[in-house]
């Protein structure tokens, strides 16, 4: 059944050519959704009872925390599929994937330590979840570290897929202790980042957010992937069709 | 079967112990970094014995970050590295032979010197004991964990500070854990000791298979 | 609404914007790394196909 | 070489032993054969015997001290047998890699430059070996800048440009 999938749909040709037809869509998407989401986030929504307007940061905040955990899961998931059926596809998507995970990392602390500043009073507090996000942001450098440092293609998606899933493996783990280790040192403070019960009229503009940060991370990685994937075939004869 | 890995684990550890300063050179990197602190941070009693888990236990996370390294770097070069990947025996087993060797010859030393730094450091004799039980549940761990970085930058030339960035953030959890137990109150200190237990039983269920997974890669540059 | 109570928003204006001003700037580095490699990858393509196929 | 042995997989083609790609059964195809690579894959702080004993163990092979004695003999090492190997040259580690194949018996060997570093007696030593496996049905697959003296029959396949013809 799996190599069938992989021989129809997964096969870098039937994947460049399937998602020739889906960029456009994947592009207004996009659009739609982020200008939905700014829009109403930013001046539609009602100000927070406790926050102010402060609270507009989660709009940007949540969804890059939370896109940035979900490139992770993706490229976890390429890494099994990588190491067990060594389907190109995924390790051309998980070479893809990581710089821009770090990127969404990389916003979503430093958006987290601007909205900490009219919180907290101090731009960085060694809160769980901004630690965690920080470690998130390690692991994604150490493994673009490894792959930049292997040269020959076949090694570098293997040897990354390791650390990937080691990786994986270990962040529930890395996540929980972070968690544990920050109600032992500084019991009273409570998480001022989260939203126990939220109003739908702010809700809807952050489902809209997440939705597009996810549409936008699936633009992106389709784009690079196409690249990878030409150069990677370069010397086969669809490229040849296709380009010429 | 047990007694060919045991021999296998001696003639490593014979290896090791052979060349004294490849097992001397961590433990003196140990006890220097453990010295630096109250160097930087002024002797002041009651700051160092508040710091000490969390010195000790950075300083042996860096000594064993920079020894395992080369778990796999000397069986590269002299090529038996292939007679191990074409042993009968499964690859996970006989990397997780090579681990507790590495164990028994970089990480039981640090181990044991602990306690006196640990009173360099102004600790209570309960704390010691912690410390002593601390290190010798986790620095498996460190270990276990360390082999899989070994074993993918093992071909990798001049790579540096590669290993520490792709291993450090793995070290995390036993970090926190284990300076934590130290600092606790003796009365709730047993959950913690089975935290680190399970973190010992966990590494060792899944990290000889990736490191096994990562020798057959075989990076070389 | 005026401009500068958009501007202002209730005294946090100076910490939302630049937070959606970073955003605005990591999807511009996302988008500037596509043309990038998308460039370096048409040269690359361009250079191998005058080659091998067109003499 | 390498790729033969399975220790790196090809960018393309397959190997077939027995007719299954041997990436599907990795490990029981490695079990069956002796790789000789350009490194020795000698521990240089053991002793040639404990470097006999280790390699054997690795392949579950428990030769006895006689056999090893006798091995060791067979290729002119017996008064080197407890010098730690990082003090002989490297024709003498070089003739332990022949030893090692004695030892451990496997049907199909890889040599990859066999004679490099050998003396003459080494290389007549060599094929004594080689001819010895060839003749109980062995297969050998030998990538070498010489002429093999072999009398059995063999395929050559040159690549690039031969060098001595």
């Amino acid at each position: 059944m799996i190599f069938w999938m992989s021989q129809k749909f997964l096969s870098p040709k039937a994947f460049y050519t399937t998602t020739t037809h889906f960029l456009p869509w994947i592009i207004t998407g996009v659009v739609l959704c982020l200008s939905y989401g700014l829009i109403a986030g930013l001046f539609i929504a009602p100000a927070d009872y406790q926050q102010g307007d402060g609270f507009r940061i989660i709009y940007v905040h949540v969804p890059s925390a939370f896109t940035a955990m979900a490139i992770y899961f993706v490229m976890a998931s390429s890494a099994i599929l990588v190491l067990v059926w060594r389907i190109k596809i995924a390790a051309i998507c998980m070479s893809s994937s990581a710089a821009i995970g770090a990127s969404f990392t990389f916003l979503a602390l430093i958006t987290g330590s601007i909205w900490g500043k009219p919180m907290w009073g101090t731009w960085w507090v060694w809160d769980a979840r901004l630690t965690s996000v920080l470690i998130l942001l390690f692991l994604y450098l150490g493994f673009i570290a490894l792959q930049s440092v292997i040269k020959e293609t076949q090694h570098k998606d293997r040897a990354a897929s390791v650390i990937a899933l080691a990786g994986a493996i270990n962040l529930p783990i890395i996540h929980y202790s972070v968690v544990w280790w920050n109600t032992l040192h500084q019991g009273a403070t409570i998480s001022k980042l989260d939203t126990p019960s939220i109003d739908p009229s702010m809700l809807y503009p952050l489902l809209s957010m997440i939705v597009g940060f996810m549409l936008f991370y699936l633009l992106i990685l389709l784009l690079r992937m196409r690249n990878q994937i030409l150069l990677r075939e370069i010397k086969t004869e669809w490229v040849k069709e296709v380009l010429l | 079967m047990i007694h060919d890995l045991l021999y296998i684990i001696y003639y490593e550890m014979r290896e090791t112990l052979d060349q004294a300063f490849t097992w001397l050179t961590p433990l003196l990197f140990f006890i220097i970094v453990v010295c630096l602190f109250p160097l930087a941070c002024g002797p002041d009693p009651v700051l160092l014995t508040k710091m000490a888990p969390g010195i000790i236990w950075v300083a042996a996370l860096l000594s064993i970050i920079i020894s395992i390294g080369n778990l796999f770097r000397t069986d590269s070069e002299e090529g038996f590295l292939d007679l191990i990947l074409l042993s009968h025996y499964p690859l996970s087993l006989l990397v997780f032979c090579k681990t507790i060797s590495h164990w028994l010859t970089h990480c039981l030393p640090l181990v044991l010197i602990s306690p006196l730094l640990g009173f360099l450091l102004h600790l209570s004799f309960q704390k010691e004991c912690a410390l002593v039980v601390t290190l010798l549940l986790g620095t498996p761990v460190l270990s276990l964990m360390g082999s899989i970085g070994a074993a993918l930058t093992v071909g990798i030339r001049r790579h540096g500070l590669l290993l520490p960035i792709l291993i450090m953030p793995f070290y995390i959890p036993v970090l926190i854990v284990g300076s934590a137990t130290i600092l606790a109150e003796a009365e709730s200190v047993s959950g913690y000791y089975a935290m680190m237990g399970a973190f010992m039983l966990l590494s060792m269920a899944f990290a000889p298979f990736l490191t096994g997974a990562a020798l057959r890669i075989g990076v070389t540059q | 609404m005026n401009l500068h109570e958009i501007i202002n928003m209730g005294g946090y204006g100076i910490y939302i914007w630049p937070a959606y001003f970073f955003t605005l700037g990591v999807f511009a580095v996302n988008i500037g790394l596509v043309v990038h490699e998308t460039r370096r990858a048409k040269k690359i393509l361009s250079h191998y196909f005058k080659r091998h196929y067109e003499s | 070489m390498r790729i033969i042995a399975g220790f790196i997989e090809p960018q393309d083609g397959s190997i077939l032993w027995k007719d299954t790609c041997i990436f599907k059964n990795l490990g029981i195809f490695q079990q069956q054969i002796q790789y000789m690579g350009h490194q020795n894959g000698i521990k240089h702080h053991l002793t040639l015997y404990e470097n006999c004993q280790l390699s054997s163990m690795l392949v579950k092979n428990k030769p006895s001290p006689s056999i090893i004695n006798k091995v060791l003999e067979q290729t002119g090492l017996s008064s080197f047998k407890h010098i730690k190997a990082r003090q002989l040259s490297e024709g003498q580690r070089r003739r332990f890699v022949l030893a090692r194949l004695l030892l451990n018996p496997a049907p199909f060997w890889i040599l990859d430059e066999p004679l490099s570093s050998l003396d003459s007696d080494g290389q007549h030593l060599f094929y004594g070996i080689l001819n010895q496996h060839l003749s109980h049905h062995g297969i050998a697959v030998i990538a070498t800048h010489q002429n093999c003296e072999v009398s059995h029959p063999m395929k050559t396949i040159y690549l690039g440009l031969p060098y001595d013809t």
